[in-house]
């Protein structure tokens, strides 16, 4: 069995700016559409890099903004200044 | 300036545990009584990782945020009678069972996280576990508060912390609960934070809600997804606190893994009434319990146990059979509650045709072959005026207290019965995973007040069963019994012929 | 194993001794091969009561409901007693025919396997 | 989509829930505040006696010598449930947020003369140890108070009393221009300072007291020396800069004492062994708080200093025998 971490959103504009941005940043992500939801799955690692989520928002995103459109997440966390990272380790 | 400013880390690390100090006055074991007991062995408390890194300002912050949009969601509901945009009456009975089964433990999580946040020796896990703890109170109440507006028009939420403390079906939840909370605290950080919220809490709320937004409650799926938002910070807690006690001490181990048996076990036929939820009461349905466990426990469960093989944990002792259960589980779960209607404060009700085939579909393996001939002779019963209800009282199981259903891994036709001897008497269980956990701790599951046994006691009410009832405080003929002929259909139907014409009345049910 | 507790000797209340159910004792029937009834059911009897009581009566009160119940000869059934093939006597009292607090009593009354799950 | 019914058919079957119906002795509608905190925690038919306290059940109001007949009359003043609490903290936070930004921009607080920098870090930054501790008192409250309206209101309270911690981390750093050797010597000081041994000393003690009343009474009676001479006393003789940006405490200060002290009267109404058990813990905490106080206000304030403790002490027994309780 593949080891994917996963990160499920709200179906939002925040969350579809974030989706957008994991699909951008992060080769191989895969999104599934769900009613009023998104699961993007992707092998052992995946990163929101807040730069990538600014420049669809048009603002200064912070990654600890990511808490009002979680959902669900599977795999270990780290978050930093400047991005949130999934990762089996 | 600020040529030495702190990284997001440094800060959160001096602004949590960086408060705390090593005591002299007292002595750590005075101010921390509860730390050793249960075998676990920490060497160093620092070496724990804080997985987010919320300060009080930023949860002040997005936590204001988030109460804003859902209650002005709550109010807009409220206001424009959104019970009436539902796909179907019959929904409610989820509701209903969220309300009396799962918001009365969001209140207990509160209060045992609580407990965590002054026993546990770790500072940084002190200050997830207190942020959990008013986390699990905002759960609470934002779904007393959502679900007041449809306790104004449904049945059966009335009364829900009561008959959380005494019906039969809740003693489900709850003993699964007060197990957690009588538990030391790291096996309830295990339980609760790992088992629970990492392994299977998925399956509670992501499907339920989804299928809350499919069958167009607007309020249920805002509290919902608004309280995931939280629960996956509680799933991360509950994965590294894990991951901490096993890289502390080898000798953590086997304690951890003997946890993680007994509360897979335990969660999963908890989830069991989830599961029923979702193959039975959704009218619109989203994804199948068999689907939702695929999902969210073999596919996500599996990278869990694959990276925590490291340490020496294999997956739960009896995953393989919850894995062989799922064809039949949420099946017998329905037929248990289409059995005790009458003692329940929810409705079921004759499945459809339409619905039959879904399940067909979804349980090709056993649904054709063994539960649409019950539920056809149901129907066929009910149609000739004589609906069926068990007149007996179920024999249950002495740990996870769920009517004895459940069949045999491998042989649908043979209920599975485990019986163990403790001081002189017999108890029984359901299953290997139950007949495990008492045997492994009987002292404990002795204690269980199971709401059958205590019916037979007399500390329920009385001996017959209306007098059970109204100390359940259960309006009979309008909490329990089918949904057919009940209050909710006629005033839904009421309603329904008002909004739409009567060519869409239900009229199968209506006219019962 | 003992429980983990802080103290040696933890316990609690032994909630359903047989003390605590006023001269009855908790027994469970279940008709197998008939699972529209979900599981097997709980009673309180006394142990005075005889087997033929049980049956006719108590048993038959129980699932007399179902349509197939008519067709059901109880005296060609097959009775299992906690886990061992029994053979009740109709007439002595199911106390002095092993029954006792938190007995299961199982019985079989199809000639064939059950079609009906 | 056209909606087209009568409103008679919509009327509400029922008010609220039939568990605060009772309270109210009829179906009437209730407030949020009333339905988040009537009844919800469990009352009866608890399944395991708890392995760490076999003595009591999960939910026990044994576990606190204070007797009552009901717990269910101590409403909150304020009226917090989540929701409310929250976003009102949230609006006290970004206040406190403006005035930072405010006094950092201009170099307010490190433009300070050293020896006045020196003053402010030593009385103010070591209180985080203080808030830590009031924030673990307020945990036990919320593990084993009885009933859902003084278990809410104290898990508040110790997110609070985090809250503040950190807002002295912030100050704390604000002062040492971002690095952290203010929060350092803090600490040290904490620890080994002769000044500051009295006081944690009293909360070391107070940590371990188990019942869970007499760690509300004691902390509210530390907490009624320290904030008047921290706040007041000391702040006052600081430049005006720092009294901006402890505003929060102020105003948190009068937001809490609304409820604790409600807490107090009405416990105490209920009856003379209350009273008499509460005489009983005030006399025990309140004189080693102030003189735990006295001993810093003298290096804080100099020699006549011990005097803002007296007084507060004073005020502080004053007001305890407004709410019903004589302390000897």
């Amino acid at each position: 069995m593949s080891r994917d971490v996963s990160i499920t959103l709200q179906n939002t504009q925040e969350g579809a700016a974030i989706t957008e941005a994991i699909l951008a940043d992060n080769e191989g992500a895969v999104r599934r559409d769900f009613p009023a939801m998104i699961k993007i799955d992707r092998a052992s690692r995946l990163v929101i890099k807040a730069s990538s989520v600014s420049d669809r928002l048009g603002r200064q995103w912070d990654p600890q903004e990511v808490h009002l459109s979680l959902i669900s997440l599977s795999g270990s966390i780290d978050e930093d200044d400047d991005s949130l990272t999934l990762f089996w380790r | 300036m600020n040529a030495k400013k702190l990284t997001l880390k440094q800060k959160y690390i001096q602004s949590t545990r960086g408060l705390d100090w090593e005591y002299s006055y007292h002595s750590k074991e005075e101010i921390f009584p509860y730390a050793e007991y249960e075998g676990i062995k920490i060497h160093d408390w620092d070496a724990w990782e804080d997985p987010f890194k919320l300060t009080m300002d930023s949860y002040w912050r997005f936590q204001a945020e988030k109460e804003r949009k859902l209650y002005a969601v709550i109010d807009s509901v409220a206001q424009n009678s959104g019970q009436l945009g539902v796909t179907d009456a019959r929904y409610f009975n989820a509701v209903k069972l969220f309300i009396q089964g799962v918001t009365p433990l969001e209140y207990q999580a509160h209060r045992h996280f609580a407990h965590l946040a002054r026993h546990l020796p770790g500072a940084g896990l002190r200050v997830a576990a207190q942020m959990q703890s008013i986390d699990e109170l905002r759960h609470a109440q934002t779904q007393i508060h959502t679900i007041s507006h449809y306790n104004k028009f449904f049945d059966g939420m009335h009364d829900f912390a009561h008959m959380h403390d005494r019906l039969w079906y809740l003693s489900v939840p709850k003993s699964f609960f007060d197990d957690a909370t009588s538990a030391g605290p790291f096996e309830f950080m295990t339980a609760i934070s790992f088992a629970f919220e990492y392994v299977l809490t998925n399956l509670l709320f992501v499907p339920f809600m989804s299928g809350a937004a499919f069958n167009g409650d607007l309020a249920t799926v805002t509290f919902g997804f608004s309280a995931q938002s939280d629960e996956s910070r509680h799933m991360t807690l509950g994965l590294e606190a894990v991951r901490f006690m096993l890289e502390q001490d080898e000798a953590n181990v086997p304690i951890v893994q003997r946890w993680l048996d007994k509360w897979f076990w335990r969660g999963y036929r908890l989830l069991s009434l989830v599961g029923m939820m979702m193959d039975y009461m959704l009218p619109k349905k989203i994804m199948s319990w068999a689907e939702a466990w695929e999902m969210y426990y073999e596919e996500a469960g599996g990278a869990l146990f694959a990276d925590l093989a490291r340490y020496g944990i294999r997956e739960p002792k009896y995953a393989g059979v919850a894995k062989a259960e799922k064809d039949h589980l949420t099946h017998q779960v329905w037929t248990v509650f289409y059995n005790y209607t009458h003692a329940a404060a929810l409705h079921t009700w004759d499945i459809d045709d339409q619905h039959m085939d879904w399940l067909s579909e979804k349980y090709p393996n056993s649904f054709d072959r063994i539960y649409r001939p019950r539920y056809l002779a149901w129907r066929k019963q009910a149609a000739e005026g004589k609906r069926f209800y068990n007149n007996g009282l179920p024999q249950l199981c002495q740990v996870c207290q769920i009517p004895m259903a459940f069949t045999e891994p491998g042989d649908p036709s043979t209920v599975s019965f485990r019986v163990s001897e403790y001081a002189g008497d017999k108890f029984h269980t359901c299953s290997d995973g139950c007949k495990d956990i008492f045997d492994y701790e009987p002292e404990k599951y002795v204690q269980a007040w199971l709401p059958v046994h205590q019916i037979f006691q007399g500390n329920c009410g009385g001996a017959t069963i209306p007098e059970v009832l109204d100390w359940y405080h259960l309006k009979e003929g309008v909490d329990n019994l089918d949904y057919a002929g009940s209050p909710e259909q006629a005033m839904w139907n009421n309603w329904m012929v008002g909004r739409r014409g009567s060519d869409n009345l239900d009229t199968k049910t209506a006219a019962k | 194993m003992a429980v983990t507790s802080i103290q040696p000797n933890y316990s609690g209340p032994f909630r359903d001794r047989v003390e605590n159910f006023h001269g009855n004792q908790l027994v469970y029937v279940h008709w197998e091969g008939h699972l529209n009834f979900c599981s097997a059911i709980a009673l309180a009897l006394p142990p005075e009561m005889p087997f033929r009581t049980l049956a006719e009566e108590v048993i038959a009160g129980l699932y007399g409901s179902d349509p197939q119940w008519a067709s059901v000869d109880l005296s060609r059934a097959r009775w299992m007693l906690d886990g061992v093939d029994w053979n009740p006597v109709p007439e002595r009292p199911i106390g002095e025919q092993q029954v006792g607090h938190k007995s299961l009593i199982r019985f079989w009354t199809d000639p064939v396997e059950n079609t009906r799950g | 989509m056209t909606i087209d019914i009568k409103s008679e058919e919509i009327t509400p079957r029922r008010q609220t829930f039939s568990h605060i119906a009772r309270r109210f002795g009829t179906d009437k509608p209730a407030s949020r505040y009333e339905e988040a905190t009537f009844d919800v925690q469990p009352k009866v038919n608890f399944h395991y006696r708890p392995t760490y306290a076999p003595e009591f059940e999960l939910f026990d109001s044994a576990r606190t010598k204070i007797a009552m007949k009901d717990w269910y009359v101590f409403k909150d003043p304020r009226q917090f449930y989540y929701a409310t609490y929250n976003i009102n903290r949230a609006a006290m936070q970004q206040r406190f947020d403006s005035a930072l930004e405010f006094v950092e921009k201009r170099a307010l607080l490190n433009a300070l003369k050293p020896r006045q920098r020196q003053k402010i870090a030593f009385y103010l930054i070591p209180l985080r140890h203080f808030e830590w501790a009031a924030n673990m008192n307020s945990q036990l409250v919320a593990d084993w108070a009885y009933g859902t309206q003084i278990a809410s209101a104290a898990a508040f309270a110790g997110a609070d009393r985090l809250g503040i911690a950190q807002l002295i981390s912030r100050i704390a750093l604000a002062m040492g221009e971002g690095g952290d050797e203010l929060l350092v010597r803090g600490k040290t000081q904490w620890m080994t300072r002769p000044e500051w041994q009295p006081l944690r000393r009293l909360v070391e003690d107070v940590l371990i007291v188990r019942d869970w009343f007499e760690t509300f009474i004691a902390q509210y009676v530390m907490d009624g020396i320290v904030y008047p001479v921290v706040y007041e006393s000391f702040d006052r003789q600081a430049p005006s800069a720092l009294s901006l940006v402890t505003g929060f405490m102020r105003d948190w200060f009068a937001d809490h004492s609304r409820w604790t002290e409600l807490v107090i009267k009405v416990a105490a109404a209920e009856n003379a062994d209350n009273r008499e058990v509460f005489s009983k813990w005030c006399a025990q905490w309140l004189p080693r708080a102030a003189e735990a106080m006295r001993r810093l206000a003298k290096t804080v304030l100099g020699e006549s200093g011990d005097a803002a403790p007296t007084e507060a002490e004073a005020a502080l027994r004053a007001r305890l025998k407004t709410l019903g309780v004589s302390v000897l």
